[in-house]
């Protein structure tokens, strides 16, 4: 253990708490002002729901010791034997409690990020089981496979920093939850233009900083890796940004500056799988082609009349398994390397394998959290309160008296 | 005395109030309003590349009490200050008002104005 | 000295000064709209008033060499003797003026808290000459004596992070200037609510994030403490939205936004003394309860008919002085240990002196310069003053155009 | 290399990041509400272009081998040659990345300070290809003479953070863009106000802790020149608003809430040449000064007739300027030492010799930019669409839907 | 001609907007408004658990001059796709108009509605 | 009936609303508006010292439709309430109403006031 990598993984973890709020901001600016309270309180509500479960059953669930490959067993239940001075499996820099944190952080913002697909119609009763449940049987064993000693990480499949934990699952839960819920009442027909766009690029400047300790915290260590990490996250945000505003310019006639902010969030989430594999030239490539990719797959699920209000499929889903696959395309070139004997083609493989376990996964196990909420206690509010919008409906709060 | 309320585009709303004040009509009071009518058809693309036609369009209301014999005056310095012969440069209003107080000096009738 | 310790430290200072714009936020937005921009202002002053203060003579005040238990000589006056290079007394892993500065910090974020009391209604002037006095007269003093070598340290009492440096301190203070001050006009009769509900999140996200520093950086060192001090300072938080949020949603019909973010304070209010001190698990038990506890204690003090504008005793008065009892309750249990030959009724006894000693200096020194500052240059604007709003009375300015 | 310098300035580079989502806040916040999103618009897609730039081709020209004291060569070109884990030429105790991404930083945020100067009339086409143009043959130039080997280090002119390359770097071509944009319509006589004052602070906020790795960053270590530069930097910041704040009580008759925000980047920017060179006390004098001289400084422009829309030259041009000569008179006061053998009324004129040369480069270069593009593609925007406003003109969105 | 000014409730005017346009009216204009009536006693519990009796709640109003023989057609659609039923629901005023005129062209009386 | 438009001082408009409920006049609808009137020469001075006069103020414009024979009690209510004395205290203006309906119960008339 060493000052230096305890002072970075506690500030990582700062950092990528810090991501939720931003999150909040980031929503809560594309939702309409009616409903800008009650978006908010989604992320902020994760923070509390998540902050919670994590310390009690999450981490032992994702992180303790391994059963099948699947999931961990109950050894770290209310942390017991998580020891805030000594290292434990998974870093022997750190004292076990600070990977833990570190960990927890991914476990808040995970359903935060879900929450963009059914903002401005959700029940908040219903979501405060959802966010209990999905964090315990989507979020955990996923974590588990990829990092706590399953079956992908086994297998070989590549994700340094959450490419399908965080945004694979959640991007993917989010059309499961986008199909369930139906659309939003007008949803077509009334404009739903974003209420606040300095929140929103607000948002996005905090999730950027906030990813610098994603992504570089996840070298577990302030070393050569954490510093790759952190320039090509930086490089693929700022060619995210080029990339979709390129294509509103080009598509919608004017360059947007929700397009601007929207890019940065693409390139970071194809970043993501990938940080700590690959160099600055090819994180370029990743974040652009994320930029423009995430543009079109938000406008193919408005074409096909589907309503993932904050377009969290077409960003999370499709640029974290865009960055999935890039992962495995360009390991090793400018960082990183082919594990040994490894050939690309497999890589690639692997990669298609985690891609397709964690839509799978999150898709039907989201679809069936939702699908017994609905018909038990109901998943939307009724439509007389989404009219009059969420934040006096089921908060009685006005976001703004201006 | 008649109210003269004009709905007209926000960017033309400070020639407007200059060129009423140079015709020496200092007292008018404005609206931040939406409106729609025949100016239509403003496709908006959202961030999802969702093209919605907005009909729905930022206005300003302009409300003035002239008396009657500045009132062809101030209208003709209004429409000559907030058109642009695009459509959407908007309409002017005109209705009766029996009784204008000063609220500060309890004045009544055109000496309030 | 290692760089590890250094980074920490200074990075910490920094997320303790990004406390002061959250709560600047999180006060505006609790505020009306017609005083958002003086509601800030003073937040922000006190970052130009106190941190100017500290340097020429707040530091050598709370931390020169004692003088009775009571209080610093003026050894450091200036910061001279105080080197940027070499260790100072408090701690030998760094430099003696990045302890002062982390230091400094807490001196410049108390002052703000108070002004939470006295929003909406007081007079910018005299605002500065008692921000000016409380840093000196009241904050110093009470941080001699727990940190600086003074007779609650020597006693014994514990305050990991500032329980009653800062909490208590401020609360209380803002309970004399509640009663001095007297209501706002229109209090109780016309609608007082938040403006701007998303500014109010933000804050609290900002608070959050700085407190990771607050609390964790108090180990000064990046070490085991620290991790603890991180880990329990994050899930106190996440339990205090949830019991905030649970009694609004009781007891006001509705889960409340506002709850939300007050909650998360409350629950970090609790958790700063005991922060190096308990384990994760009693730490939900104090964020929990801190929520609850700070929902009742504000709403307490308006069945008072007393106006403490923005709730600045219910959340840091009643939560810190929740925290420090607590700490006495449950130290040990999970983290750190009660000290040798301690018992732990003993130690409750030395929490509790200590807090009555807090609560009576802040409340009687505050109450005394309030008390000279209204029969002199007179503390309230005029009526037509505050009617009209302090942002254009006060300030000239308009907080919004939109 | 070791773990606290690498998570040092890894942190700091996270801090200079976040500056410019700060600057995009305290900017748009300035602007009309017409304006906000473009103006936010100009500092956010400068993270997209200079983030590339600077990878690509601008760390090369401003830190590759030097060639004639005036640019580097190529070598660096896609950051060949410019490692994640071992060190560079310019600091041994980090990998060379971490180096260059710290640097880059700086690369985002000067180009975002310059657009304040032309906010509210700037065609976007115009502003994509001079930030690009203006980051190659301004910056980097003006980077390299300082910091790269070129001639302005040779001679000895002290510039600790960037008061040259950054601030008279982007305050001096924002002088150059008001003469050559010409006013804004209304100028002078339509009420210019900021359409959202907590918007501007949050942005100082976010600035002030941001500059904390600016500046103490700049020490390239987590050393004591780290805690003087970080100890310094907070009370310029602090008496910068004391400065600012005090004139306009004083002259405009009421205490600005804007003016504490903006007192407080003067103060910021003044410091930020002498950070790592002069102690504590200097830095009061400077920070105090800064915020008079930039007060004065702003409003002699708009005396002049010269519209800048958002002050940059009056802030970080004189402010910068300021700075360059104060840390000449006040090197070794408290901290640092004048170099060996060199009299203080040398080091002065160094000083001066290295500011003449920064206003001439920046002034003239911009010029020709600007100047070059005005003939070709045209600079401002039509008339109607400044009436309008950019936000719906030039990106077909609207900043706020309350 | 008649200015109708509806005071309705936000949640229906999308509602209101779309019968207005079925029934051939394009043109209108609305501002957000608060507005006190027989509704009352929206007690409201802040951040300290104090409860205040909100009086003023949010209203849009919806401005629209039509022609004398359109008036009554223009109101039922209104009404009709106003109405809850509950409290709250609002109130319609007809005053009258005197001039209208299009600032585009200039155009006056019914040819400018 | 008649509609009274009260413009006044943002500041008055609690003092008014309360001094109207008072005296039995319960519903009514405010509007956020700016106003230039005689009032003047404001001048303000900006982040960079440049002085500008700004004569648009923020004022609130209070509406309330009541029968011809409250009308007077509810202007001399208002006026009082309203006044300060200093210039920019505002006006109020008087138009005739032809019509109520109440969108609740389509009750017409007086009886929808
Ligand atoms: N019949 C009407 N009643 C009330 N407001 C109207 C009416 N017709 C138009 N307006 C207002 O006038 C604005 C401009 O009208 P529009 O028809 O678009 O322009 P033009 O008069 O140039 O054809 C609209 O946005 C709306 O606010
Ligand atoms: N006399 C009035 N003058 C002006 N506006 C009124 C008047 N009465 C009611 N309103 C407006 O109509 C709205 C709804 O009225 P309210 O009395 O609550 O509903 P209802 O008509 O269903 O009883 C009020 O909020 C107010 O804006
Ligand atoms: N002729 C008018 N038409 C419409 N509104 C007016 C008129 N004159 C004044 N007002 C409104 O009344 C407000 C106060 O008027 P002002 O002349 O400043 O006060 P006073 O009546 O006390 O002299 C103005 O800000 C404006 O909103």
């Amino acid at each position: 253990m060493n000052t230096g990598d305890i002072a970075w993984i506690l500030l990582a973890s700062a950092l990528v708490l810090l991501m939720t709020p931003g999150l909040a901001l980031f929503y809560g600016g594309l939702a309409r002002s009616k409903n800008a309270a009650a978006t908010i309180m989604h992320s902020f509500m994760c923070m509390g729901i998540a902050g919670v479960v994590w310390v009690l059953w999450g981490y032992t669930l994702a992180f303790g010791p391994d059963v099948g490959r699947f999931i961990g067993d109950f050894s770290f239940f209310g942390l017991s034997g998580v020891s805030a001075t000594e290292p434990g499996p998974y870093a022997d820099n750190m004292p076990h409690q600070a990977f833990m944190i570190f960990q927890g952080m991914f476990a808040i913002i995970t359903p935060a990020l879900v929450t963009g697909a059914f903002a401005e119609r959700m029940k908040f009763s219903a979501f405060v089981i959802f966010t209990i449940l999905w964090v315990t049987i989507v979020y955990a064993p996923v974590a588990h496979w990829v990092w706590g000693g399953g079956w992908l990480g086994e297998l070989g499949a590549l994700d340094f920093a959450g490419g399908n934990v965080v945004h694979i699952n959640s991007g993917v839960a989010a059309l499961a939850a986008a199909l369930i819920f139906g659309r939003r009442l007008g949803f077509g027909s009334e404009p739903m233009e974003p209420h606040n766009v300095p929140m929103v690029v607000l948002g996005a400047g905090l999730l950027w900083f906030g990813w610098f300790g994603f992504n570089a915290g996840s070298a577990l260590a302030a070393d050569g890796t954490a510093v790759n990490a952190f320039v090509v996250t930086n490089t693929a945000a700022a060619a995210g940004i080029l990339g979709w505003v390129a294509m509103s310019w080009i598509f919608d006639s004017k360059p947007s500056v929700i397009g601007a902010a929207s890019g940065a969030v693409a390139g970071l989430v194809a970043i993501t799988p990938a940080a700590g594999f690959v160099g600055p030239m090819p994180s370029i490539i990743i974040g652009l082609i994320a930029g423009i990719l995430c543009y079109l797959a938000a406008g193919l699920l408005v074409r096909l009349n589907l309503d993932d209000s904050l377009s969290v499929w077409g960003v999370h889903g499709i640029g974290g398994t865009w960055g999935a696959l890039a992962t495995g395309l360009f390991v090793g070139i400018g960082f990183g390397e082919l594990a040994e004997g490894v050939a690309r083609g497999e890589q690639v493989l692997n990669q298609v394998v985690a891609i397709v376990a964690t839509w799978a996964w999150a898709f039907v196990v989201t679809a069936v959290i939702l699908w017994v909420l609905k018909v038990t206690i109901g998943l939307r509010v009724s439509d007389n309160d989404e009219a009059v919008g969420l934040d006096v409906a089921e908060h009685g709060e006005t976001a703004y008296r201006l | 005395m008649k109210k003269i309320e004009a709905i007209i585009r926000p960017e033309r709303v400070n020639h407007v109030k200059d060129a009423l004040v140079d015709a020496g009509f200092s007292g008018l009071t404005t609206t931040q309003v939406t409106g729609r009518g025949a100016q239509r058809g403003i496709v908006h693309t959202g961030r999802s590349g969702q093209s919605i036609t907005i009909d729905m369009l930022p206005k300003v209301k302009l409300e003035m009490v002239v008396t009657n014999e500045h009132l062809d005056q101030a209208i003709s310095v209004i429409v000559k200050a907030a058109r642009t012969g695009e459509i959407g440069d908007g309409k002017i209003f005109v209705q009766p008002v029996e009784q204008v107080i000063r609220v500060r000096t309890g004045e009544e009738g055109e000496a309030a104005v």
